[in-house]
């Protein structure tokens, strides 16, 4: 975390209570393995536990608001090490989890705009901190340069390996470079960060692509180990007729092609067949080629469609339809060109798994929608490389071991959407560093950083409960004729200094756990008097999760069953009420993070 | 404040019900505000019963009017909440029919030692065997926050929105005076503390003074507050002081307005109970 | 609308400035030269549980009561606002929070009990609060801030008087209030749609009436205070314990005395005291602490000491309804304590009439050597009213003690007999003028004496004191038809406002009935009564008390038949109410 | 039906009134609650313009006085609007921050203005008329102001330029053919609207779109695509209605444009049916769903969706189809395909 070295002042000793207590040397810090300590922080800070890289969100959203903003956008690279692309393109499943979001606190703090916003504001000449291990003389080669591959690389040079990576394309970045059109992602905040990877002496062999240009047995044999890290490249079909006539894309090709500077004919009357980012990404495109009319055809219904409310709103604003409860049923074309598609209309059924809705089709319900061109965004999977047939695969994609990624052929490690499936950036990148945590234990031969919770007793929270109340700002985007005239003019222009630091102030800090010590509790409920919500309760029992977390909290309004007051953390929106009015200050406020300490020999 | 690495919630919750005390609680949330300091009264009491393994059925709690004669309608014994001021005599009416019970006179400062000031002398030098448990706010919080006989002089209140002329009664010297066989002063913010005083008054043979200071949060807000309280307590220190010194028990109370403990009690003396035997056996 | 006259209720539980809030409204709106009467009941509960109102009734005509139905309710707390209600008029207008931060079960918001035509203005109170002030607290000058905007009240005026009303607190008092009023005002009038007729029209009149706003405790105490009181003894008790408050403030400076003593047996004591020292005493109470005090009553009858006990009435027996409204101590007031004791009852009707009844009280207590009884009531005590600075009163109520002549001091005789019944008095420190008093029966020099003469002789004198007391006592008000009418109402204390406002609206119907009210109950102008009644087929008594205590005391002396209204609602009478009863009898 | 149910019923419409009553005839002492975000009892929406006019008095609008509603045993709570609902604990969460709880529930909102994704930065500037208290609000201004647009988005517009045109009003409209409401006017329709609106005297503009509406002082400065600038006393809107439903989303009850159920009106879940304008239903002969409008649609779904929560059986076919008038203009729906 903060700087290694200082952990290694302290040496962990473990005492009867899963815990081990720091050295004096440091103020009253505690790194905990105790499971209710992980519980804590895994139900009671919902963004960093949705996150897939846990980012400290707590953390640097406080950064922001004491305007470190170069601090904050380090916290992010501890987790990720692309936070200004992810500022701008993040799937944010953080949001969906975010306290302020819960049911009559209003809209969710918007994390991930202020993940851009430390990004933008950090200082120019800003400067970067690496944890740096001393060089360990192996060396390993990653395939492919996007979201996963580099956060391998990245991982994997700071543990002290020479790490290289083989890209097939022209340039780095995968996805972000290739999928994602750039009014949603200028090219020079990917490269920039790029570069900041690559200046921990990552080298990067762009245009070879490995199987033809250099083979993989080559690069096993000359490597210590190889971490196959080659995405989703292959679009999925619909499997319906009329797939192959002219003007009939596939999402990832039609991206490819925007993103080259190509301009893909489109016609006036664009059909989009799927509801993923992708989807939305080819619609917009196709909107600032020129189309009339973009209709994105959907399956079940807005609600349950893969992509936030913000984007939701962006593809509306630009005048796209989403047509929804329809399934493809064929594409119909004249002399080869597409002319339309056949419809099918569906119904929702219940599902086992979420989003818990299924689309079937109904019998005998066709139609026909007429179409210039139509793109196919229905997802992708991992490209059959030469790879296939050497090695145990699930599918299309590459078999890993249960909780790891090495592979069937030691020495061989595969990271990212080619193991996981298509996934997203997030997703992507804390596969990468995983990954490349599992080669340097593969290298080593031992583990070198353990989890543990750091516990840190804080006296002030310094937040108003005025801040409770200020709504969520609202992202500064261009006007529509902006955007179609000039394609690559960025839609989002980001918060300015004073909107961050205003929103920033909406964050909770759920990582400050609120307790009460019944042994001093008199049982006054003053802390209840003044409670914003159910957060204090009179229990007479709590039952624990599984996962180390308290569970219900049984409550009761009789006097001689209440063995308890307590504050419920997962209720607790920290406004610090209680700690103020406690008359036996017997209410503590405890920093919880959940860190990697590394283990001495 | 405690540190990360004390109790979690269900080892603490665990402990709670091992322990016992609630079985002295009744199912009545009290009605005190939030924060009030008898809450932290409660709890020692509860808590000292159950040290003392008192049977609920055996104890009586007699109270007067004010907040503090709320009292026994959250506490699971036989309770009586009488007329403003009168709690004492009916506390000492209940002692003289059953010397059985363990009987506690609930009062307010308003109530013992304002309007029923008055009886407070003669139970004292009758040393029945009771309890009086004072509980003193320092204000009549009930009519909202007129001088009590305990505000401090000059301290504002809304019957002396100019300062209060009255010089306070100073309880412990009163009972010292009256002859109280037991007196001692606790704090509604050390509980631990007050339990052991609770238990002590609660044993002794005899009418024991316990003089609980306590803030009220609702009308005082500037003097005995929390703070101030907390601040300004400390125990007597035993190795110098004897209980059975009045001298010393005198000086204490006179000059250290704060100090928390035993100042006197005389084991020796017969409670009334034992007088009327002994004039019985001598007219036998 | 130029004959505006609005009822607005302020309802929350205890502590959350839902009194202050209407003394701050009343206050403005008499300023801005409107006639008000404002009528607060709140719990004995401190704070967080018991249900308080703040009534105030807003006129550009006098009002004679605060009338039943209300206007305007501002809801600060739901719970206890639902019970309001039902007295809220079919087009009333509801002002309430619509963002509390918690949820209410069902049924437990007000906002789901509207009928149509209420008009609901939902304000986000708490949240405006705390955004202009960090806590919740200033909800009440949110709420203010609201109905001001709504009602077309000029901001600035209202900041104004707030400010003045504030002016020795502390200045982050001062401006946590107009904050929270302001962010109230300029969120409402920025964001809620005006849908109801009522307005006041903010006639900026640059000079702010300088009225008192006082209610009928206040204006005994100030009634007292101009009468000279020097010592004034108290316990607290509601609903009385603010006469206390404002003597213990205002007294020293006149060089008098205040003192809070440990019960009322002692306050009564120390009055006597005074009074006996020759100096003019009262103290106040009400019912509980009125019966503690009977041993001492009899004491001033009998040793013909001085005493002015004020009796504000609660709902009784015993502890009773501490805040609750009732006029059941007549009884106690008039016949309490042992023996045959002529005592002066003097019940005012109005707030203006507190304060001249004081006045008279320590008049006559110290002209006629006795105890006067000051009796008011729970609604008196709380009902505020704005009305002119009194006039001094008249020298000669000032020093109105009877001392002997030089003549009389060769052989003086403190209780002589006369035919007045006045005994003249000499004050401790008068040479030559030294007696001996008791509460035993005794001859003209004081000595005990059990003879059959005396004690009929003594009694007597007594008792002819009231004959001359009613010499003095104000007229009988009586109002309404003048001629031979068909009912007669004969009120008395607090409700006889209400039974003015009631035979007003029936003449005004075509009714021909009349009103009789008199300040002085005992002695008792009777023949006034039996002239007035005459005129009246029927005579109805209108009181708050269940066994007709009013009724009971004059049957006897009328020879209409006497029809009664009863009521123990522990709220004021209404107007409303009477006219009922009237319209039953026709 | 055990005596402890509760049927809730949102909305105080056509729909909302009949399936109450039907309730109330087969259960007489269950107890029924209508929860509507209007102040005024059940009333005819469509005589409001008459209203404005002057016309129509209050009680000309109402359909069903409060009286009604006691007389039933029906807990009416007007002026009360649903913040969300829990279909799983079956309980219903109101704005107001009350919570109530049923046993059964029926839907029955209606629907409300549109409001174009175009127009939603300067959606503030527009006025909307849908409801009493809409009109309440608005018959002042109204009567004071000279010259209005109106974005013609939909039928009901037409009925509301000839109220203003009754009114002596100076009106422009700016035709929304292709997304007009409740189906997009065909140029030869849109021809004949233009037309016949055009002889009453309405400038009507149609092939453009509104870039801004700015206030200024009173007025209104529009500037259009094509660039039009002109300034009106006020602006009005009619993009259509869409069913009430947002405070539905996440609830887990199925919507899409509406509230999606089967042909039974029931949703996926069993307690919780809908009715009237806001339900969206599968028709197999259209091949498409389906959303009515119109008083008729809205009982006898109302009438059906409570007999089926009761226990019947009863299958909704598609609504009689029906003839509405467009500035005579014949149009023949009683439906619309989503869009």
């Amino acid at each position: 975390m903060k700087n290694t070295d200082r952990y290694k002042k302290n040496l962990i000793v473990s005492t009867g209570k899963n815990k081990t207590y720091a050295s004096e040397s440091v103020k009253s810090i505690i790194y905990s393995t105790d499971p209710r300590d992980f519980g804590q922080v895994k139900k009671s800070i919902p963004c960093q536990d949705a996150c897939p890289a846990h980012t400290n969100i707590p953390g640097y959203i406080r950064c922001i608001h004491e305007k470190r903003f170069g601090r904050a956008y380090e916290l992010n690279r501890l987790a990720n090490i692309l936070p200004g692309v992810l500022g701008r393109i993040c799937s944010r499943p953080c949001e969906l989890y975010c306290r302020h979001g819960e049911p009559d606190l209003g809209k969710p703090v918007s994390i991930c705009s202020l993940k851009r916003s430390a990004a933008d504001f950090k200082s120019p000449m800003h400067r970067i901190l690496e944890g740096l291990y001393s060089p360990s003389g192996k060396k390993v080669a990653v395939i492919g340069a996007g979201p996963a591959g580099l956060g391998a690389a990245h991982e994997l040079s700071v543990l002290g390996h020479k790490a290289v990576i083989y890209e097939a394309f022209e340039k780095p970045g995968g996805m972000l470079m290739y999928g994602i059109p750039d009014f949603r992602l200028p090219r020079n905040v990917l490269m920039l960060e790029i570069e900041n990877i690559l200046r921990l002496g990552v080298e990067l062999k762009t245009g070879v692509k490995v199987g033809t240009d250099v083979s993989l047995d080559s690069l096993l044999s000359d490597y210590d180990a190889v971490v196959i890290a080659t995405g989703c490249t292959m679009p999925n079909r619909l499997g319906a007729p009329g797939e192959d006539l002219e003007h009939v894309y596939s999402g990832v090709r039609f991206m490819e092609q925007v993103n080259n500077g190509e301009t893909p004919y489109v016609g006036k009357n664009v059909m989009v067949i799927g509801d993923g980012f992708t989807a939305m990404d080819c619609a917009r495109s196709a909107v600032r080629l020129g189309a009339a009319e973009v209709k994105v055809n959907i399956r079940k219904t807005e609600e349950y469609m893969p992509i936030d409310d913000q984007e939701k709103h962006e593809v509306k604003f630009e005048k796209i339809r989403f047509y929804s409860l329809v399934d493809t049923k064929r594409i119909i074309g004249e002399k080869g060109k597409v002319t339309g598609i056949e419809f099918l209309r569906t119904k929702l059924e219940y599902s086992p798994n979420p989003p818990y809705r299924n689309a079937v089709p109904i019998e005998n319900s066709e139609f026909i929608l007429p179409a210039d061109s139509v793109i196919v965004a229905i997802g992708q999977q991992p490209f059959p490389g030469e790879i296939s047939g050497k090695i145990e695969q699930n599918g299309a994609r590459i078999l890993t071991r249960e909780s790891g990624f090495s592979t069937s052929i030691t020495g061989l490690f595969a990271t990212g959407d080619c193991a996981s499936g298509a996934s997203n950036v997030i997703t992507a990148i804390a596969n990468g560093r995983k990954c490349a945590v599992d080669v340097d234990e593969f290298l080593i031969g031992r583990k070198r950083k353990i989890h543990v919770v750091r516990l840190e007793s804080v006296d002030n929270t310094d937040r108003d409960r005025a801040y409770d109340f200020i709504k969520r700002t609202p992202m500064n985007t261009l006007d529509f004729d902006q955007r179609v005239s000039q394609r690559s003019n960025e839609v989002e222009k980001g918060y300015n200094e004073e909107q961050a630091a205003q929103e920033s102030k909406r964050c909770y800090l759920c990582s400050l756990k609120y307790e009460i010590d019944t042994t001093a509790c008199i049982y006054c409920s003053a802390c209840i008097d003044v409670a914003p919500r159910d957060c204090i309760k009179m229990i007479q029992d709590v039952s624990m999760n599984p996962d180390g977390s308290f569970g219900h909290y049984t409550e009761t309004r009789n006097w001689n069953n209440v063995s308890a007051i307590a504050i419920d953390n997962e209720r607790c929106i920290r406004c610090g009420q209680c700690y103020e009015v406690c008359p036996m200050d017997c209410i503590s406020v405890t920093k919880t993070e959940r860190i990697e300490l590394n283990i001495e020999e | 404040m405690i540190t990360p690495g004390s109790q979690y919630l269900d080892e603490q919750i665990n402990t709670v019900k091992e322990n016992g005390f609630l079985r002295y609680r009744t199912g009545e949330l009290p009605t005190w505000c939030p924060g009030c300091g008898y809450f932290g009264i409660t709890d020692a009491i509860l808590k000292a019963c159950l040290e003392l393994n008192l049977k609920n059925e055996e104890i009586c709690a007699i109270s007067g009017i004010g907040c503090a004669g709320r009292y026994p309608v959250f506490m699971n014994v036989y309770g009586f909440h009488t007329l403003h001021g009168r709690s004492i005599p009916v506390a000492s009416g209940v002692k003289l029919a059953r010397e059985d019970l363990t009987v506690f006179a609930v009062a307010g400062d308003g109530d013992a030692l304002g309007i029923g000031g008055g009886h407070l002398p003669h139970i004292a030098r009758k040393n029945i065997d009771i309890t009086l448990f004072l509980f003193d706010n320092s204000i009549y919080g009930l009519t909202k926050g007129q001088s009590s006989a305990t505000t401090l002089f000059g301290q504002a209140t809304s019957s002396h929105p100019g300062g209060n002329p009255d010089t306070p009664l100073n309880p412990i010297k009163l009972a010292l005076a009256y002859g109280a066989s037991f007196v001692a002063r606790g704090f509604a913010g050390d509980p631990e503390g007050l339990k052991h005083l609770a238990k002590e008054a609660i044993t002794h043979k005899g009418f024991s003074f316990l003089h609980i200071t306590t803030p009220c949060v609702t009308f005082d807000k500037f003097n005995f507050t929390w703070k101030n309280l907390k601040e300004n307590h400390s125990y007597i220190d035993q190795s110098i002081h004897n209980v059975t010194d009045m001298e010393s028990a005198m000086r204490i109370a006179e000059h250290e307005r704060f100090k928390l403990g035993v100042f006197y009690k005389d084991s020796n003396r017969l409670s009334y109970h034992e007088n009327l035997r002994n004039i019985a056996s001598k007219k036998a | 609308m130029s004959d505006i006259d609005i009822v607005v209720e302020i309802c929350g539980s205890a502590g959350e400035g839902t009194i202050s809030a209407g003394e701050i409204l009343s206050r403005f709106m008499s300023e801005e030269g409107y006639d008000i009467m404002s009528f607060d009941s709140y719990p004995a509960e401190i704070r967080g549980f018991g249900k308080c109102v703040a009534h105030s009734r807003i006129s550009r005509t006098r009002v004679l009561t605060p009338g039943k139905y209300s206007d305007v309710l501002i809801a600060l707390n739901d719970s206890h606002s639902i019970s309001q209600l039902p007295v809220l008029k079919e087009q009333g207008v509801l002002i309430y929070d619509n963002k509390p931060p918690k949820y209410h079960d069902e049924d437990k918001s007000i906002a789901g009990w509207l009928e149509p035509g209420m008009i609901p203005y939902g304000i986000p109170l708490n949240e405006l609060a705390i955004k202009a002030a960090g806590n919740a607290r200033g909800r009440n000058m949110v709420a203010l801030g609201a109905f001001a905007a709504l009602f077309g009240i000029s901001q600035d005026a209202f900041i104004q008087s707030v400010k003045r009303r504030y002016g020795k607190k502390k200045q982050v008092v001062i401006d946590n209030n107009v904050d929270s009023f302001v962010e109230g005002f300029n969120w409402t009038r920025d964001n809620v749609r005006k849908i109801d007729f009522h307005l006041f029209d903010s006639s900026p009149s640059d000079v702010k009436r300088d009225q008192l706003i006082i209610n009928g405790n206040e204006a005994v105490a100030r009634g007292a205070l101009a009468a000279g009181l020097h010592l004034y003894a108290g316990y607290p008790i509601t609903p009385a314990t603010k006469i206390m408050e404002i003597l213990s403030k205002e007294l020293p400076k006149k060089g008098g005395v205040f003192l809070q003593t440990e019960d009322e047996i002692s306050s009564i004591g120390h009055v006597m005291g005074a009074g006996f020292a020759g100096k003019r005493a009262m103290t106040g109470t009400s019912g509980p602490g009125f019966c503690l005090m009977s041993e001492f009553t009899g004491l001033s009858v009998m040793a013909e000491v001085p005493a002015v006990i004020v009796n504000s009435q609660r709902g009784g027996p015993s502890t009773g309804l501490p805040t609750k409204h009732e006029q059941s101590d007549l009884n106690i007031a008039l016949f309490g304590g042992s023996g045959d004791s002529p005592r002066v009852v003097i019940a005012p009707t109005s707030v203006d009439q507190c304060y001249q009844a004081a006045v008279l009280a320590l008049y006559i207590a110290e002209k006629y050597q006795t105890l006067v009884i000051l009796l008011i009531d729970f609604f008196l005590s709380n009902s505020i009213k704005n009305l002119d600075p009194p006039p001094p009163p008249d020298p000669r109520y000032l020093n109105a003690n009877i001392a002997p002549g030089k003549d009389e001091l060769k052989d003086y005789k403190r209780y002589q007999i006369t035919e007045n019944g006045i005994s003249p008095r000499t004050i401790p420190g008068t040479p030559g003028g030294m007696f001996f008093s008791t509460g035993l029966e005794h001859d003209e020099r004081g000595k005990p004496v059990y003879d059959t003469k005396t004690h009929t002789l003594m009694t007597e004198k007594r008792f002819r004191k009231h004959r001359e007391i009613l010499k003095e006592i104000p007229e009988p008000r009586i109002t309404g038809w003048e001629g031979q009418g068909d009912i007669g109402v004969v009120s008395w204390g607090s409700s006889a406002g209400a039974a003015e406002e009631a035979v007003i609206l029936a003449c005004e119907k075509g009714l021909k009935v009349g009103s009789f009210s008199s300040m002085v109950l005992s002695p008792f102008p009777a023949n006034a009564l039996v002239r007035f009644c005459d005129r009246f087929k029927t005579i109805l008594v209108p009181e708050m008390n269940y066994s007709g205590q009013f009724a009971n005391m004059i049957a006897p002396i009328v020879t209409r038949p006497v029809m009664r209204l009863n009521m123990v609602t522990g709220l004021p009478m209404a107007s409303e109410d009477i006219l009922k009863k009237i319209k039953e009898i026709k | 039906m055990p005596k402890n149910d509760h049927y809730v019923i949102i909305g105080n419409g056509p729909a909302g009134n009949l399936a109450a009553d039907t309730l109330r005839d087969s259960d007489p002492d269950a107890r029924i609650t209508i929860v509507s975000n209007e102040s005024m009892t059940y009333y005819y929406r469509h005589k409001l313009t008459e209203f404005i006019k002057g016309k129509a008095r209050e009680e000309d609008l109402t359909v069903r006085p409060y009286s009604v509603y006691k007389d039933k045993n029906i807990r009416l709570r007007l002026g009360q609007q649903v913040d969300k609902i829990d279909p799983n604990k079956k309980i219903i969460y109101l704005k107001h921050m009350e919570t109530v709880s049923y046993t059964k529930l029926i839907i029955a909102t209606g629907a409300s203005p549109r409001a174009l994704p175009s127009v939603s930065n300067f959606s503030k500037c527009l006025n909307v008329l849908s409801t009493y208290s809409d009109a309440l609000a608005q018959i002042p201004m109204i009567n004071k102001n000279k010259t209005f647009l109106v974005l013609g988005g939909d039928i009901i517009s037409f009925k509301f330029i000839r109220m203003l045109k009754d009114m002596g009003k100076e009106v422009t409209t700016l035709l929304y053919s292709e997304a007009f409401w409740p189906f997009s006017l065909e140029a030869d329709m849109a021809q004949q609207v233009k037309k016949s609106l055009s002889d009453k005297g309405v400038t009507v503009i149609s092939d453009d779109h509104i870039k801004s509406v700015k206030k200024s002082g009173e007025a209104f400065d529009i500037v259009t695509e094509k660039g039009l600038n002109q300034s009106f006393d006020s602006v009005y809107s009619f993009l259509g209605m869409i069913p009430n439903i947002r405070f539905i989303l996440g609830s887990g009850i199925d919507t899409d444009r509406g509230i999606l159920v089967d042909d039974h009106l029931k949703t996926n879940f069993d307690d919780v049916y809908a009715a009237g304008d806001c339900a969206q239903i599968y028709n197999p002969d259209m091949k498409s769903y389906w959303l009515s409008i119109g008083w008729n649609n809205a009982k006898i779904q109302g009438t059906l969706a409570a007999q089926n929560l009761l226990g019947a059986h009863k299958v909704i076919n598609p609504a009689p189809q029906k003839i509405l008038e467009v500035e005579g203009l014949k149009i023949n729906t009683s439906w619309w395909e989503s869009f």
